[in-house]
């Protein structure tokens, strides 16, 4: 009986509107994006960067070829010399194609010295699709821009220190933490 | 007036009337409330759908082929792309395939971990769900109030590893790194926020009389016949069978939390509706347990196999590097993975998520299958459908909660 | 008269860009990003985008998702329906080439099927990466010249 | 504005100009009705609606308008084509032809039909034409049931309406809008809407079915029918069905304010409660209902779900109806009593 007297008193329809209603006068969730930029948290997997070792002042990447070989889409292109004495590799070329990029960050999570990252930039589409395969030179040209506009001193990313992870796991190096100090 | 006639393999009805002809309709696969891009061929009568034939595939992409070719750390980021909505059941399903398959065993705190974290996705997989399922049905402002929640579980992801719905995070042998203690007591301090939003969307459908008339007695299946379909998730629960894998073959941390699994009575769209809205409360539930009891220690296994894992056991020495590599290489090849097949489920957010993996003894999978829900899911479709309206076509296709992506694969 | 029909550009211009009228046509991951763009927290109707079921009353198409070579024919002609003036705008790793989905059954960028006029990376993209994205169509759109009634510009650059 | 000359032309100069005016304020309205509507739903689901284009958005509507005007305007190779252009224009013509009837204040009033109430629920049901050619002549499977679907539910809450209706017409004693808001004023509470309830929600849910707005708004079903009838215009055509959607819902706002809340005058508790609203503009005071009652049709589509088809049209014939008829004979009882 109570039941068909909030049924025909419109109980349940008076309480959808009043919850309407309720929220028509709260602020709303909304952040107006470019004009308040949205708060990325570190090492959101992002736009492609080559990171540029302070003291040489060119990559810091090795040429091991980890990256292409766990790279899930196949879309790192690496080309490289070997010095025949010493047995040291040298870079020619690095190229990214970063419209077939999955963003999984395996790159970041294998690289021995913490070369390549995954920036926290995501406002980069374009109207052509060359512009998006990233060579050596645009992702140090991407490093520059983002650390232009980084705060802190030191840069790390999550995926180039796995926190958590079993000692026994990690190369030397990385047992250490890798780092990259922007300033001084 | 009607009757029925076998005609090439179907059942198709031939009413005395000669002027009498159903109208088709190819509904998809670019339709705004078939959840993607399934495709139904339905014959009507009016509005009442007399026959109905479902069509897939319009996003088969191959991950199993693909499978084929990566190695075992490399198939996780795709299984991010099967139910695209919950990725980390997905990841965890696989993940614990594989860790079955090479006898490993994650840490306890990766186990709780991987718990929380599917249980979060269960939520906002359950979330999506019913914004999409009350816009399919006309209530827009509940699409509006389940993404604003959403939002949020994102935003924990983020927090978490980076990425807001392709999340890769579980790995095999747990999860991929640690969780910091602000981004847990963030999601300690959502979950009594999350009850008053469930309560939220309840005011604005569980009583309305409109939502009621649309759901109750739509898309009837009885438990038999819902297993005999292979229904899983909250689809079967909400035909009163309460099977749930977390219960039943419990895995991760889920022998260790209290939750319930809610069931209902009738099997029809108005209880699979219930069931979900439960089991988003019973997840928060499990939520609150994982953090107040998460242990301490690594989040992942030693034995978890390296992302850049080898096709075969190499017997690489100092000597024999340089153009003899590759001579080990191909001859001194040994199984590093246990040869066999194996197939592992979890309960995923739409049901029993299956990983099938036959493996030859290499680094990659020779085979995996996938049982996705979704598939199985769809067979069902001109059962339920069958004698309702478009209206109620709709919302019963909503309500079996579909995804596409792991429909086709 | 020169200068008319500059100034009636820049009007019609900046009504089009001001209200663009997407299609759903949502195909993979990257529809829940597209969903989450137009939902509370980022509110595409801010910027008087609003998704039109139809692809007649639409002028952008948002291409989010995997192509694969079934739904080809149906992208196309969902384009084909759609009513001048129209931009497509590819949205995601598996939309522009493809992606990780280098298989036998995935288009290998929609590039292939119709004329793309903005990429959007990234696997999904951010809702604000969609947004940005479309803000990017928005200048474009702003940029064109004589692009209505008898000077509109109908022929198919593939 | 009576006839103060008996010149023709100047006559027809006039109501040229009333029409105008009348013309001009409506679409204006309507226009800002989907911007209010963007945002006031917007609001209620905790996001801002547009505000990109012009201050706060409010230039929206004028470059929704613009972009649709220089839009292809396609023919389906399927649709009957003289049909297809026609519709539209029929359904925006009933809808605008209906404001004719409408007075906006005591003097205001284009033409003073003493059959105002039958005027306008005969054009309502003449708008339904509009909409099924629009279904039938696209040759889409989509159109053709959501022309159907509305044929179907316009024909049938006209019953229901109209009976609610007679319920004011009885109490009025007259068919002329004008006239119904004057009896009004001087019932005994003021307003029909409290003597005659039942009649006023029926008419408040026929109002809602009428429009085709939500939870009715079958013929449309975003989710069912990708667009319904309109599935197939595109360009300013379909800017037309938008319009008429809107205009509609302003002449429904009308007519419930005028039957049922007593117009442009206010019931005399109100006034004794609160003296100084006697001194608000006769045309203010009916505005303000009609934007409560527009309000209202932009709340409730944002707060419910869609009926089913079968479901709106047993609501019609098996609710609705007979209690518009409780109504009717309430009425007369309540007439027979002198009230």
């Amino acid at each position: 009986m109570k039941k068909e007297i909030k049924y025909l008193l419109f109980k349940d329809l008076i309480k959808g509107l009043s919850i309407t209603l309720k929220n028509f006068f709260k602020t709303p969730v909304t952040v107006q994006y470019p004009k308040e930029k949205v708060k990325l948290y570190p090492s959101f997997r992002g736009r492609h960067a080559l990171v540029r070792d302070p003291l040489t002042g060119d990559a810091k990447c090795v040429a091991c070829l980890k990256c292409q070989q766990v790279c899930p889409s196949r879309c790192i292109d690496i080309n490289y010399t070997t010095d025949l004495e010493t047995g040291a590799r040298k870079l020619i070329s690095y190229k990214i194609e970063a419209l077939r990029c999955i963003y999984c960050g395996y790159c970041e999570e294998v690289c021995p010295v913490g070369a390549i990252v995954l920036t926290e930039w995501f406002e980069y589409s374009s109207r052509n699709k060359e512009a998006l395969i990233f060579d050596k030179e645009a992702l140090l040209k991407n490093w520059d821009e983002f650390i232009h506009s980084y705060p802190e001193k030191v840069y790390t990313n999550k995926y180039w220190n796995l926190k958590g992870i079993p000692e026994s796991n990690k190369s030397a190096l990385k047992r250490e933490g890798i780092y990259v100090k922007i300033k001084d | 007036m009607l009757e029925k006639r076998l005609s090439s393999n179907k059942y198709i009805y031939y009413p005395q009337d000669p002027f009498y002809s159903p109208l088709e309709i190819q509904m998809g696969p670019q339709h705004p409330s078939t959840h993607g891009v399934l495709k139904l061929k339905l014959l009507l009568e009016g509005e009442k759908i007399i026959d109905l034939e479902p069509t897939i595939g319009f996003l088969h992409r191959g991950i199993e082929k693909l499978a084929e070719n990566l190695n075992y750390a490399q198939v996780l980021p795709l299984t991010d792309r099967l139910d695209y909505i919950s990725a980390m059941n997905n990841n965890t399903g696989y993940a614990l395939a594989v860790e079955r398959l090479l006898g490993i065993e994650p840490p306890p705190r990766g186990k709780y971990l991987r718990t929380l974290v599917c249980e979060l996705a269960r939520i906002s997989s359950h979330l999506l769900w019913l914004a999409t399922h009350a816009l399919d049905i006309g209530a827009m402002t509940v699409f509006l109030y389940c993404f604003r929640e959403r939002e949020e579980i994102l935003n924990f992801f983020e927090k978490i590893c980076g990425a807001r719905l392709t999340v890769s995070y579980p790995r095999i042998g747990g999860v991929r790194l640690d969780i910091e203690d602000q981004v847990l007591e963030e999601i300690y301090n959502f979950i009594p926020k999350m009850h008053e939003k469930i309560e939220e969307y309840e005011g604005l459908l569980s009583e309305n009389r409109i939502w009621l008339d649309r759901t109750v007695g739509v898309g009837v299946i009885s438990g038999e016949e819902a297993l005999a379909y292979g229904l899983t998730g909250p689809s079967l629960r909400g035909s009163g069978i309460a099977y749930d894998v977390r219960k039943h073959f419990p895995y991760d941390a889920y022998s260790e939390v209290d939750f319930e699994v809610p069931i209902g009575k009738n099997g029809d769209t108005y209880d699979r509706y219930w069931c979900r809205l439960q089991e988003m409360r019973q997840s928060l539930k499990i939520i609150k347990q994982c953090i107040e009891n998460l242990p301490e220690g690594p989040v992942s296994s030693e034995l978890s196999p390296d992302l850049d894992m080898p096709l075969y056991k190499r017997a690489i020495t100092a000597e024999s590097w340089g153009e003899s590599a590759f001579i080990s290489f191909l001859t001194e090849s040994a199984p590093i993975v246990p040869k066999g097949e194996l197939y592992s489920a979890v309960e995923g957010a739409k049901g029993e998520l299956g990983f099938y993996i036959v493996s030859d003894g290499s680094g990659r999978p020779y085979r995996l299958h996938i049982r996705s829900p979704s598939f199985i899911h769809i067979s069902a479709l001109k059962k339920l459908s069958h004698n309702h309206l478009i209206a109620d076509l709709v919302a019963i296709i909503g309500t079996l909660d579909i995804v596409m992506g792991e429909c086709d694969r | 008269m020169e200068l008319i029909l500059g100034k009636l550009d820049d009007l019609i211009n900046w009504a089009r860009s001001g209200s663009i009228w997407p299609v759903t046509f949502g195909l993979a991951c990257c529809a829940i990003e597209m969903m989450a763009a137009g939902a509370s927290r980022n509110d595409l109707d801010r910027f008087g985008i609003i998704f039109r079921a139809s692809p007649r009353q639409a002028d952008c198409l948002i291409v989010a998702g995997t192509l694969t070579y079934k739904m080809a024919p149906i992208l196309r002609r969902v384009y084909d329906q759609m009513s001048y003036p129209r931009w497509v705008i590819a949205m995601g790793s598996c939309a522009c080439t493809g992606g990780v989905f280098r298989t036998y059954a995935t288009v290998q960028g929609v590039d292939q099927i119709v004329p793309v006029d903005i990429y959007v990376p990234g696997c999904p993209p951010r809702p604000e990466a969609l947004i940005e994205g479309l803000l990017e169509l928005r200048k474009k759109i702003r940029e064109e010249k004589r692009n209505w009634g008898p000077y509109a510009r109908k022929e198919i650059k593939l | 504005m009576g006839l103060s000359n008996n010149s023709l032309l100047f006559y027809l100069f006039i109501t040229f100009a009333e029409i105008m005016v009348v013309l001009g304020i409506i679409l204006l309205h309507a226009a800002y009705t989907v911007y209010i509507e963007r945002k006031v739903i917007g609001r209620m689901q905790a996001r801002l609606g547009p505000m990109e284009v012009g201050p706060y958005g409010l230039l929206q509507p004028l470059a929704d308008l613009i972009k649709l005007l220089f839009k292809e305007d396609i023919l389906p190779r399927d649709s009957h084509k003289t049909l297809f252009q026609i519709a539209p224009l029929v359904l925006l013509a009933c809808a605008i032809a209906n404001l004719s009837v409408i007075p906006f204040n005591p003097s205001f009033l284009i033409a003073d039909v003493n059959l105002g109430v039958l005027v306008v629920l005969a054009l309502a049901s003449l708008g339904v034409y509009g909409i099924i050619l629009a279904g039938y002549s696209s040759g889409s499977k989509y159109s053709l049931l959501g022309g159907l679907r509305s044929a179907a539910q316009v024909l049938s809450y006209e019953i229901p309406l109209g009976l609610s209706l007679a319920g004011v017409i009885l109490a009025a004693e007259s068919f002329s809008l004008k006239d119904i808001v004057e009896a009004q004023a001087q019932s005994l509470l003021g307003v029909y809407a409290l003597p005659q309830f039942l009649g006023f929600i029926v008419f408040l849910i026929c109002a809602f079915a009428e429009t085709n707005r939500a939870p009715f708004d079958l013929p449309e079903a975003e989710s069912e029918l990708v667009a319904g009838y309109i599935t197939e215009y595109s360009g300013f055509r379909m800017g037309l069905f938008f319009l008429a959607e809107y205009i509609s819902m302003y002449i429904m706002s009308l007519l419930i304010a005028l039957c049922y809340l007593g117009g442009w005058s206010l019931p005399w508790w109100l006034i004794a409660l609160f003296p100084f609203l006697q001194a608000l503009p006769p045309t203010l005071v009916l505005a303000l209902k009609v934007y409560f009652f527009i309000f209202l049709f932009i709340w409730v589509r944002a707060t419910f779900p869609r009926y089913r088809f079968d479901q709106l049209m047993s609501m019609s014939w098996k609710i609705l109806l007979p209690l518009s008829l409780i109504n009717f004979m309430w009425v007369a009882i309540l007439k027979r009593g002198g009230l």
